[in-house]
């Protein structure tokens, strides 16, 4: 048995060991704090500088538009939070997607209860929002789009650049959740015409609890952590330094070579669907074929539970996640499967399994070996795999 | 998360399968909430549970416990197996997580589904069985 | 000349070697999500409830009281927009005091911009304020009393006891935000009546970007970060496992033995101020000299400017703070320093030298050889010095 | 933060002192504000600053703008010095940050305001110099 394979890089990932070393000095003898005046805050201060120009950099910003947070969930809620709470006189109308991260939809949850009203636009049964929703739901108190740029869970890539073009029409302030885009597409927030776009370094390579908002310059938005005079005055705390230094070095190699990464990547992704289909029956690829983030794969098998599966891949040491209920914290299923329109008995049998550049064949194969008799040994234990198998053979 | 226990019972779950000539079969849960539990009995004369099986849609603790509820009935009389409590089972898995604990409740409900059956079919005027425990909380359950 | 001799250990230290240790696997092979089901997870998961329980012994709480955040400033926002936002129905007016962080301060600002009323007591020349004036200060429509434990700047420690009696005798919440009290004295949440507690874990030696919220079991407050189920569903965002990790060594490190460090830092303390005193003319130590932070050394040095006393002191290795309007961010010299009633012009010129586990008595003796010398040159530059100068020839 | 230009101004300023024979005398800024300039100067009869000196209440950039100005109108005639701009300081300086701009301005004013006291003085009829220029922005200079 393999020790560890992991297949869950779209919850986490490894810190790549050149990241660790940026990070290393600012965790041992420069400690000092960027605010300070002397000379080992001064070389922290253009540490973090260094890193805000790694992240503009990859995104087409400019460093000024480009502000450090504890997170994405951080970037999420301020990026809403602060446009709603500021342009409140001139609106309360919010358009987003019924698919978006929890850290996005319970915020809007929030301001739904402070008196905003949020159009939740639906999606297709591959996950994707039509540009030309967004355009329709648009009404005069409308003062934020936010439509996430890939989905967590399903893959799937929204058409950002052409809801951008919308927004930026109609004068309306445009976030997207990049979380799960970055490093596998070319982001540049110019030609997409993105105003706030939420980053997170735990899932290229970088460490946990650092992320960051960029807002283009001038937007109008309110500050979320108030305090001291830190991110231009915008975004209070001491600055996480090893963090942020962190933060930057894996944004400049997750953003390096992205054609090199996307190529290697979505051919394994690809063998990966392709295997399934043809190895277990009864299941269904959830998010598109193209158009799909390249290291996401997300199926349905029909029958069991996911939860079951991902402790029996865990016993093989698979490192997985899954839609089902029992992993989300709540009773029902993942709202992205229910709302792709998987009934919740298919939805509670969802496996997601994520890739990254340490993924190798040998996990790829590793993984095809061990998965189909998991699903067979659960589909035996199944009260309703028992159903079909009699429906089978009395056919 | 799970106990050892638990992860035994998940691993190597104890009694799955089906009973062909069962004279009890009982089914709580609901696809929807993602636990089904089927409990299949053979009872004797004496009302005494010769042997048992089960089949379960969910997820590990649903799984561990219809595995361990058939281990604490099989051998016992309906009666005895009717005293069977969603505490007992959790306390012989040596815990379950707090969000766990309606599997414990499905574990409980299915031996007594099964046992109603038993009665219904021999005409027996017994209700052991209440209507859905909404056990499983805020899902729509039921519905 | 030295190279470091770090006396700003009230803006932030150095992680210690053991608390790197603790957090090193959860940098490297212990990458998994907390969230995630399968071992690498669920050790990460385990990692986090241990230091939930360090954070908790050392301050008297329960594990499930105890909330990891981004830090101080986070906590400060949370527990004072949480509380107010979640009491709105029940009243509009919070009491605080005028020497708070400008993270309880700003989140203050904020409210009182959203319809909050807000009472800053004052305090005495020493940085005291009085428990008297909280209790004349409640009214009916009191729902939050914040008053930090110690002063970041001048070190004063507040009746936090006597408040905390008040405050649940009235059954009002309490907050405090103890980031520079943490380590220095012992601190039980519940023999002092505290319902919630700000901490941070770099001005303990752990790591920057991480911190915590205690908030008693049951009170009512909103939540702050919106998000995923982390945290009991409480503090949203993939948490910064090695971050809380850091943060649970350091300050089971920090509490082991306070009177130990206590007496061996504020000895330390105690001969740099009864030194610059008798080295240095016309210079005033800023906070009462009992019953102020045992690290804490904070003086006014008149007729000179506190910028270019931190520049010289760095010209020699030295790294310290001021209050000085230059290094605040704004244009006025630091609220705290006014409100102990300091004139503008001593205001600015104030130092503040803070110790901790790593001073040494060399640092002390390096930091009496070089200050007496920088003051003596800058007042020979000053025009101010200037005419005391003649004055005091002339008498 | 700083250049290694006003690094230098600062550690080792040029012309810090008084001259006791002055025949002008400028002081701007203000205690409260954390910033005073005071410049003397010995001007020949034909207008020629022949020597300069200032003393400097105030942070790191006060006191190198304090010197660079005085270095630059050191030699210098009145009119000449009368030239000087705060944007010809801040150049020599390698540049300032932002916050610091003010300094730049006040080194300037205090060039002035020493030769407006030498025409006062002398009884030339000259106005060099406006008042407060607000430079320090939102503090409460001057009030
Ligand atoms: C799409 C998306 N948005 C936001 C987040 C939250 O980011 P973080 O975990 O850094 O708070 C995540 C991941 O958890 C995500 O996948
Ligand atoms: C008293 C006080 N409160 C809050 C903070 C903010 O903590 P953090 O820097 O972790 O955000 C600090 C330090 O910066 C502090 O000294």
């Amino acid at each position: 048995m393999r020790d560890c394979v992991y297949f869950d890089n779209a919850a986490t990932t490894k810190i790549k060991s050149a990241v660790l070393e940026a990070m290393m000095p600012y965790l041992t003898e420069e400690y000092g704090n960027p605010s300070s005046i002397y000379s080992l805050g001064a070389r922290a201060h253009s540490a973090i500088d260094e890193a805000r120009d790694q992240v503009a950099r990859a995104i087409g910003a400019k460093g000024r538009e480009v502000f450090f947070t504890g997170g994405g969930t951080e970037a999420d809620n301020w990026a809403i939070k602060g446009v709603a709470l500021g342009n409140r006189k001139k609106g309360n109308h919010i358009i987003s997607t019924a698919i978006e991260h929890h850290a996005v939809l319970h915020t809007l949850d929030y301001l739904e209860k402070q008196g905003f009203e949020v159009t939740y636009l639906p999606v297709d049964e591959y996950g994707r929002i039509s540009p030309e929703d967004v355009k329709n739901a648009i009404k005069d108190t409308t003062i934020l789009i936010t439509v996430m740029f890939a989905n967590n869970e399903i893959g799937v890539i929204e058409p950002i650049g052409e809801i951008g073009a919308i927004a930026k029409e109609k004068g309306i302030a445009f976030h997207t959740d990049a979380v799960q885009a970055l490093g596998h597409m070319p982001i540049d927030v110019n030609t997409l015409n993105i105003d706030l776009m939420s980053l997170s370094a735990h899932k290229i390579h970088g460490p946990k609890g650092v992320g960051a908002l960029y807002v283009r310059q001038g937007l109008r938005m309110e500050n979320f952590l108030h305090g001291g005079a830190q991110e231009q005055k915008r975004r209070s705390g001491t600055e996480n330094v090893a963090g942020i230094v962190g933060f930057g070095k894996a944004i400049q190699l997750a953003t390096a070579d992205i054609a090199g990464h996307t190529g290697k990547i979505a051919a394994m992704r690809d063998r990966l669907i392709d295997e399934i289909y043809s190895r277990i029956p009864y299941c269904r690829l959830n998010g598109p074929r193209d158009g799909r983030v390249c290291n996401n794969v997300n199926f349905s098998f029909q029958y069991i539970e996911g939860e079951a599966l991902l402790l029996m891949l865990n016993m093989k040491g698979v490192a997985a996640s899954s839609g089902s209920a029992c992993t989300s914290g709540s009773l029902d299923p993942s709202h992205v499967l229910l709302a792709i329109g998987l009934p919740h008995e298919i939805a509670h049998g969802s496996l997601r399994l994520s890739l990254s550049d340490y993924t190798t064949q040998e996990d790829i194969d590793y993984v095809l070996e061990v998965l189909p008799p998991i699903v067979a040994r659960l589909r035996a234990m199944s009260p309703l795999y028992e159903e079909i198998e009699r429906g089978v053979k009395y056919v | 998360m799970y106990s050892e226990k638990v992860l035994d019972h998940f691993e190597n779950p104890r009694n799955v399968g089906e009973i062909a000539d069962a004279n009890a079969v009982g089914q709580v849960g609901n696809a929807k909430c993602g636990d089904i539990m089927k409990i299949y009995m053979q009872i004797s004369d004496d009302e005494v549970i010769e042997d048992v099986k089960f089949k379960t849609f969910g997820c590990g603790a649903a799984i561990a416990t219809s595995s361990m509820a058939t281990e604490m009935v099989k051998g016992k009389s309906v009666d005895e197996a009717l005293t069977l409590t969603n505490k007992a089972v959790m306390e012989a898995l040596d815990g379950l997580p707090p969000v766990k604990v309606h599997c414990s409740v499905l574990a409980e409900e299915a031996v007594r589904a099964a046992i109603q059956d038993y009665y219904d079919r021999k005409g027996i005027q017994k209700k052991v069985i209440e209507k859905c425990s909404q056990c499983c909380g805020n899902c729509s359950c039921g519905e």
